[in-house]
C-alpha cells in the first residue's frame, strides 16, 4: 500500500496536543532546509524524528525551542500552550526553560557534577540549598545516574564517562523540571551499552515529559518511540505511530529507508 | 629505507632547531643575568635611585613597575573582556566587525613611540593629568588593549561551542553562559595571554617616557594614603619604571656606576618578569581547579 | 550571598579611600612645577628640585625629560610651568621667543671625542670640520692612523648637535651619518668602534674614549670661562612672561649661590656666574 | 498552566540579564574603537600636514633619498623618506625569512614531535623571549650583535645585519605561537590517516601538516612582520639610525621607527619637521594596514582552497 507520496496521521480532540508547527519554512541563506513540516507533537509521549542526513529533522528540531535564532531564518509558527513561540513577544529563556534540549556530544560544563545541575536551577531563581539538594537528587535519579555519582557529587564533570555525561546533561535538563525534551541524535558518540541505559532513562522519563528524539538509530527509533516522523528533503513524508511506520509505511521513500534502500 | 632516513634527518633538525631556540634564550637571559648579578643585593633593590653619584639603587623603580601594571591590568583588563566578550559571542560577521578587527590590529602594530606621543598629547596635556601614573597606566592600556583583546577573544573563541548551547537550551542568557561558563573554561588560555601582555607592559619604555615620565620622586613608604604626594600609592605621582630607569642610564646616565646599575637593573627586570610568568601559571592552574571542579 | 562580597568589598574600598582623603596630609598638597625638555638638563634640576622641596615643604618640582624640542614647545604652549632647553629659543624653528623669558641657569661644554685607535691628539677646526663634511675618510689625511673615519651624529635638532655644528665646524653642516640620541650611548659607540669619532658635553668625558684638543687647547672648564674654548651652550630654563610666583622662587633658587657654587659643578656644569663672556645667541 | 504561559510571555531576568551584558560588552569595544579611530586621525591630521601645510609632494616623500629636514632646498625642505622605507622593509623581510625556519621547527615540536617536551620547554621559553623588554634586547644587541658584525664585516658593526638580528630574536615567539594555531588546527584524522597508510612522520608533516596549515603558517608570517615593521627601540640601538639609502648590510642604516623615536623628542609640534616625522608614523600605520589586508586575503584564500 505505499501509493501516497505523503501520509500524516491525524489525531482525534482528545489527544493532548505538546507542540503544533504550522507553515514551517527554515532558511539557510537562500537555501530552503525546511519546506514543508506541519506536525502535531503529543503530550507524555517520544517522537522520534528520522531521516537521511541533510534532511532537515535537526534544524526542525533545534528550531522549536528557538536555538536556531541567529543561525537560520524562520518563518512559520510553533505553537506551544497557544502561544505561537516563533514571535518577537516570546521570552526565549523562560520559554527554553520549559523546553529543555540535549545535544549529540555530551556538553557538561567544566563545573562540578553538583553544580552542573545547580547552575541553571540558580539562574532561574531557585536558590534554597534545600530545594537545590533535591532536585539534585530527583533529577540525577531519574537520569538513572545516581547511583553512580553520588559519592562524587563535588568531582568535576569532565571526568564521567561519555554515557554517564550525557544522563548528566539530561538530569541538568529535567532538573528545571520542564514540559518538553528536545533530543538530537543523543546517543550517537555513545557505546552500546551506554546507549541502552540511555533509552531505558527516556522510556520512564516519558511519564513526566514531552520527548522528542531525533535519531539515525532506526532500530532505537522503533524501539523507544511512540510515533515517527520521516523527514525527506526539507519535508515531512510521513508521520505515524511508529509501530505503523515500521510494519506497513504509507510512503514508498519511507520504505526504502528504512529497508536500506535509500540513504 | 629512504624515507625512513629522511625521517629520521628532519627530526633530527627540528631538535636542532628548537635546541638553539632554547640556547638563545638561554644566553640571553644568561648574558644579563651575570653580568647583573654582582650588583643585586638587598640594598640595591630597595634604596632609591641617584643621579650623579654612585650606588643608587632602584627600589621606587621596582615599586613603579609593579604598581603601573596592576593600574595598567585593572583598567584594561575589564575592557578587554567585554570587547572581545562582544566580538566573539554577539557581534554578527560581516564588513563592520571585520573592519574593527583590522583597526584594532593595526593599533597593535603601531610603533609604542607613536602611543606615548598620543598619550603625552591627550592625557597629560588635554586632561590635565600631568606626568604620572595614571597617564602612564592609560597610554599602557591604549598599548595593550589591542593585545588583551586578540588573546581573550583566541581563548573565548578555542571553547567549543557545545558549551554555549548547552548554557542556552536550559535557559540561561547567553551573557551568563560566557561569564559564568565560557570564561571560566578560557582561563588558562587567558592567564597565559595576560602573562604576554603583562611582559610587555613591564618591559615598555617608549610608551611611558612622555606619560609617566622619567623622574621618581622620594617615596615614604611608611604613608599609604594615596591622596598624599609622596605616598607609593598616590597614582599622580610621576613614576619612572624600571624599563625607563634602564633606557635613561643607558643614554644619559651621568653616574659613575651607570653600566653596573644598569646591568643590575636589566637582570632585575628579567627576573621579575621571569617569577611573573611563574607565579601566574600556577595562578591560572589553580584557578582552572577551582572554577571546574567546584568547592 | 554570594554575589554580595564583591559589593562589600568596594563598600569597604570606598570608605577607606573616603577616610584616607580625610586624613591626607594637607601640607603636602602644595603646589608643584613642572619642568620639561633636554635630557642634559634634566639632572641638575631634579637635583635642584630635591633641594628646593626640602627647604620649601609642599612644592615639588617635577622634572620629566623628553628632548630640547619638547620642553620649548611644551612652556610655548602653556602646558608646563619651565621648559628645559639647550638651545636658544631662537634656534629652534617654530618658537616664538618673544612669548618667553630666558633664564640661563649654567654653562655645559662641548668637546669631540675619538675611539682611542684613531691615534689622534690634536685636531683642528679645519680638519674638524673636512672629517663631519665628508672631505677627509681616513685618519692618516689628519695625522693618525690608517683607519677609516666613522662619523657617529647625534639627532638632528638636539641641543648638543646644534651648539657642535653652530661653534664647532663654524656653521658648516655634518654630512648624513649615524645618528644617535643620547650621551650615553654614543660614547659607548665611540668607545667600542675603531675610527669613530662624534662629541658629547664635558660630563660624560671618561677613560674610554679618547679627547683631542682642538686648535691646541684643552677642552676644560676654565678654557670654556674665558671663550678660548669656544664649543659650549648654556642651558636654559624658559618660562613664560607672565608666569607664576612659585616657579620664579624657583629660578631663583637655582641662581643663587648654593646651586650655583655646589650643585652645578658637582654635577659637571658650569656655574653661569663664572663666565668671563656672555653670547647672545 | 497559566503560571507558565505568564512567565513566557514576560521578560525574565535572564533577558535583561543579556541586554545589560551585551550594552556592556558593546560599550567596552566601542571604546576602544573610539581610542583607535583618535590615534588614526590624529596622525592622519599631523602627517599629512607635510604635504598640505608644508606642500611637499608625496612623490618626493616617498622617492626622495635626502632626509634632511632642517635644510630646505628649492623651498621645500628636505624629507626624502625612502632610505627609512628601504631600511624597515630589508629588516623586516630579512628578520622574517631568518625566523621562519626556527618558528617552524619549533612549532612542529610543539605539535607533532615532543607536544610534551613543547607545553613544559618550549612554551615558556617563548613566553620569556616575548616578556624580555625591547630595551633590554637593544642593550644586548649593542654590546653582543654589534661588536660580533664588526669582528666578522668590519666597519662600525650597526647596520641591517645587526638589527636583522635582533629583530630575529623579538619575532620569533609571534611566529611561532601563531604556527602553533595553525598547525593545531590541522584536524588529528589527516595526520592519523596519512600516517595508517605508511607514510613516515616526516613525509606526514611535509605533506599533509605543513601543506594544510599553509595559509595559517602565511598569516603567521605576515603577523611577524607587522610586528618587525613597528618595532622601535631595540632596532634603533643597533641600526645605526643613518638616513641613508642602504648600500650594504653591514653598512648604518635607519628604519622609519628608529628615525621617528630619535627625532621626535627635538622637534616642536607644528613645524615641517614635526611634521615629517609624523608622516613617517602615517606610512607605518598605511603599511600596518597593508599587512592587515595581507592576512585576510590569506584568510579567504585559505577558506575557498578548503
Amino acid at each position: 500500500m505505499q501509493t501516497k507520496d505523503r501520509y500524516i496521521q491525524q489525531f482525534d480532540e482528545t489527544q493532548e496536543m505538546a507542540l503544533t508547527t504550522k507553515n514551517l519554512h527554515i532558511y539557510y541563506g537562500d537555501f530552503e532546509a525546511i519546506s514543508e513540516a506541519d506536525l502535531q507533537i503529543p503530550r507524555f509521549k517520544i517522537t522520534a524524528l528520522i531521516g537521511a542526513s541533510g534532511s532537515g529533522k535537526s534544524t526542525f528540531l533545534r528550531s522549536l525551542n528557538r536555538m536556531n535564532d541567529n543561525v537560520a531564518d524562520v518563518k512559520g509558527e510553533i505553537w506551544y500552550r497557544d502561544l505561537n513561540l516563533n514571535s518577537k513577544e516570546i521570552d526565549v529563556y523562560a520559554m527554553r526553560r520549559q523546553i529543555g534540549m540535549v545535544f549529540q556530544r555530551p556538553n557538561p560544563f567544566p563545573k562540578s557534577i553538583y553544580e552542573n545541575i545547580t547552575f541553571a536551577l540558580e539562574r532561574h531563581g531557585i536558590t534554597d540549598k534545600k530545594e537545590l539538594a533535591e532536585r539534585v537528587e530527583t533529577s540525577l535519579k531519574q537520569a538513572a545516574l545516581w547511583e553512580e555519582v553520588k559519592d562524587k557529587l563535588n568531582q568535576s564533570a569532565l571526568a564521567l564517562s561519555g554515557g554517564q555525561a550525557q544522563r548528566l546533561c539530561i538530569a541538568r535538563a529535567i532538573a528545571l523540571q520542564p514540559d518538553i525534551l528536545l533530543l538530537d541524535e543523543p546517543a550517537s558518540a555513545l557505546d552500546p551499552i551506554s546507549t541502552a541505559q540511555l533509552e531505558e532513562t527516556l522510556v520512564n522519563l516519558k511519564q513526566h515529559y514531552t520527548i522528542v528524539i531525533v535519531t539515525h538509530n532506526l532500530p532505537q527509533a522503533a524501539r523507544i518511540s511512540d510515533y515517527t516522523a520521516h523527514f525527506s528533503q526539507g519535508k515531512v513524508i510521513e508521520f505515524n505511530n511508529t509501530k505503523e511506520t515500521f510494519t506497513d509505511p504509507k510512503v514508498k521513500l519511507t520504505n526504502d529507508y528504512i529497508s536500506g534502500d535509500f540513504g | 629505507m629512504n624515507a625512513k632516513r629522511y625521517d629520521k634527518l628532519a627530526t633530527g633538525l627540528l631538535y636542532t632547531i628548537a635546541g638553539i631556540v632554547v640556547l638563545i634564550l638561554l644566553l640571553l637571559l644568561g648574558f644579563i643575568i651575570i653580568r647583573g648579578l654582582p650588583q643585586l643585593s638587598w640594598s640595591f633593590l630597595t634604596t632609591p635611585s641617584r643621579a650623579f653619584t654612585a650606588g643608587g639603587g632602584i627600589g621606587i623603580q621596582l615599586f613603579n613597575s609593579i604598581y603601573l601594571l596592576i593600574l595598567t591590568m585593572l583598567i584594561s583588563m575589564p575592557i578587554a573582556l567585554g570587547a572581545s566578550i562582544y566580538l566573539n559571542e554577539y557581534a554578527k560577521p560581516g564588513k563592520v566587525t571585520s573592519i574593527i578587527r583590522t583597526m584594532i590590529e593595526i593599533l597593535s602594530s603601531l610603533p609604542s613611540v607613536v602611543v606615548g606621543l598620543f598619550g603625552f598629547l591627550l592625557f597629560v596635556v588635554q586632561f590635565g593629568l600631568s606626568f604620572s601614573i595614571l597617564s602612564g597606566a592609560l597610554a599602557l592600556t591604549v598599548f595593550n588593549l589591542p593585545l588583551l583583546t586578540r588573546s581573550i577573544e583566541d581563548a573565548l573563541k578555542s571553547i567549543s561551542n557545545d558549551q554555549r548551547n548547552g548554557g542556552l537550551a536550559l535557559g540561561i542568557s547567553k551573557w551568563e553562559t560566557v561569564t559564568k561558563i565560557i570564561l571560566p573554561a578560557a582561563v588558562p588560555s587567558i592567564v597565559s595571554g595576560l602573562i604576554l601582555s603583562a611582559g610587555r607592559v613591564f618591559g615598555e619604555a617608549a610608551a611611558l617616557i612622555y606619560t609617566a615620565g622619567q623622574s621618581a620622586p622620594a617615596l615614604n613608604f611608611a604613608n599609604w594614603n594615596p591622596f598624599d604626594i609622596d605616598s607609593p600609592l598616590n597614582p599622580m605621582r610621576p613614576a619612572e619604571t624600571l624599563a625607563v630607569h634602564i633606557w635613561k642610564i643607558n643614554s644619559e646616565g651621568i653616574m659613575p656606576d651607570s653600566s653596573a646599575v644598569s646591568a643590575g637593573a636589566a637582570a632585575v627586570l628579567i627576573i621579575v618578569v621571569l617569577i611573573f610568568n611563574l607565579l601566574a601559571r600556577w595562578i591560572g592552574r589553580l584557578l582552572f581547579k577551582r572554577l571546574t571542579a567546584g568547592s | 550571598m554570594k554575589k554580595r562580597w564583591p559589593l562589600i568589598l568596594i563598600g569597604i574600598l570606598i570608605i577607606l579611600l573616603g577616610f584616607a582623603y580625610v586624613t591626607r596630609d594637607q601640607s603636602k598638597q602644595g603646589e608643584s612645577i613642572t619642568a620639561v625638555g633636554s635630557t642634559a638638563l634634566q639632572p641638575l634640576v631634579e637635583a635642584a628640585g630635591e633641594e628646593y622641596s626640602k627647604v620649601n615643604p609642599g612644592i615639588f618640582v617635577n622634572v620629566q625629560g623628553g628632548g630640547s624640542g619638547t620642553g620649548l614647545s611644551q612652556i610655548q604652549s602653556g602646558a608646563v610651568s619651565i621648559g628645559n632647553s639647550d638651545l636658544f629659543a631662537s634656534e629652534q624653528t617654530g618658537i616664538d621667543e618673544k612669548k618667553l623669558t630666558d633664564n640661563r641657569v649654567a654653562v655645559i661644554g662641548i668637546t669631540p671625542i675619538l675611539n682611542k685607535k684613531a691615534g689622534i691628539k690634536n685636531l683642528t677646526t679645519k680638519q674638524l670640520q673636512a672629517i663631519f663634511t665628508g672631505k677627509v675618510t681616513n685618519w692618516q689625511q689628519v695625522g693618525g692612523r690608517n683607519q677609516k673615519i666613522v662619523i657617529v651624529n647625534r639627532t638632528q635638532g638636539s641641543g648638543t648637535r646644534v651648539t657642535f655644528e653652530k661653534r664647532g665646524l663654524n656653521k658648516a653642516r655634518s654630512i648624513a651619518s649615524q645618528e644617535q640620541d643620547s650621551s650615553g650611548t654614543t660614547r659607548q659607540i665611540v668607545a667600542t668602534t675603531p675610527g669613530a669619532i662624534s662629541y658629547v658635553s664635558f660630563s660624560y668625558i671618561n677613560d674610554t674614549i679618547s679627547v683631542p684638543t682642538l686648535n691646541g687647547i684643552k677642552p676644560t672648564n676654565k678654557n670654556v670661562t674665558t671663550n678660548k674654548w669656544q664649543i659650549w651652550s648654556y642651558e636654559h630654563l624658559y618660562t613664560q612672561k607672565n608666569t607664576d610666583k612659585v616657579t620664579k622662587r624657583f629660578i631663583k633658587y637655582v641662581l643663587s649661590s648654593h646651586v650655583q657654587d655646589e650643585l652645578v659643578p658637582q654635577l659637571g656644569y658650569i656655574p653661569i656666574k663664572d663666565m668671563q663672556v656672555e653670547r647672545l645667541e | 498552566m497559566d503560571k507558565i504561559r505568564e512567565s513566557i510571555l514576560t521578560k525574565s531576568h535572564a533577558s535583561k540579564l543579556e541586554r545589560r551584558g551585551k550594552i556592556i560588552s558593546f560599550m567596552c569595544l566601542g571604546g576602544i574603537c573610539l581610542i583607535v579611530l583618535a590615534i588614526f586621525i590624529f596622525i592622519a591630521y599631523r602627517g599629512l600636514a607635510t604635504f598640505t601645510s608644508d606642500h611637499v609632494s608625496i612623490f618626493k616623500f616617498l622617492g626622495g633619498t635626502k632626509w634632511n629636514p632642517e635644510v630646505t632646498e628649492n623651498g621645500h625642505p628636505l624629507v626624502g623618506a625612502l632610505p627609512m622605507i628601504t631600511g624597515s622593509f630589508l629588516i623586516t623581510i630579512l628578520a622574517t625569512l631568518l625566523a621562519l625556519p626556527f618558528a617552524i621547527g619549533t612549532a612542529l615540536m610543539m605539535t607533532d614531535i615532543t607536544p610534551k617536551m613543547g607545553t613544559r620547554i618550549l612554551q615558556p621559553v617563548l613566553e620569556l623571549l616575548v616578556g624580555i623588554p625591547s630595551v633590554v634586547y637593544g642593550f644586548v644587541g649593542l654590546t653582543v650583535v654589534v661588536p660580533f658584525m664588526r669582528s666578522i664585516f668590519g666597519g662600525s658593526g650597526f647596520g641591517i645585519l645587526a638589527g636583522t638580528f635582533v629583530l630575529f630574536v623579538m619575532v620569533l615567539p609571534t611566529i611561532t605561537s601563531m604556527t602553533v594555531d595553525a598547525l593545531k588546527s590541522v584536524p588529528k584524522d589527516y595526520r592519523s590517516a596519512s600516517l595508517a597508510l605508511g607514510a613516515t612522520r616526516w613525509q606526514t608533516i611535509y605533506k599533509v601538516v605543513l601543506r594544510t596549515a599553509t595559509p595559517g603558517i602565511l598569516t603567521a608570517i605576515v603577523f611577524g612582520m607587522a610586528r618587525a615593521f613597528g618595532e622601535a627601540l631595540a632596532v634603533q640601538m643597533v641600526v645605526g639610525n643613518a638616513a641613508l639609502m642602504p648600500t650594504s648590510l653591514v653598512a648604518p642604516a635607519s628604519t622609519l621607527t628608529s628615525v621617528l623615536t630619535t627625532g621626535i623628542g627635538n622637534t616642536v609640534l607644528g613645524t615641517v619637521q614635526n611634521d615629517a616625522l609624523w608622516s613617517l608614523a602615517l606610512i607605518l600605520l598605511l603599511m600596518s594596514l597593508a599587512f592587515n589586508l595581507a592576512i585576510h586575503l590569506i584568510a579567504k584564500r585559505g577558506e575557498l582552497k578548503r
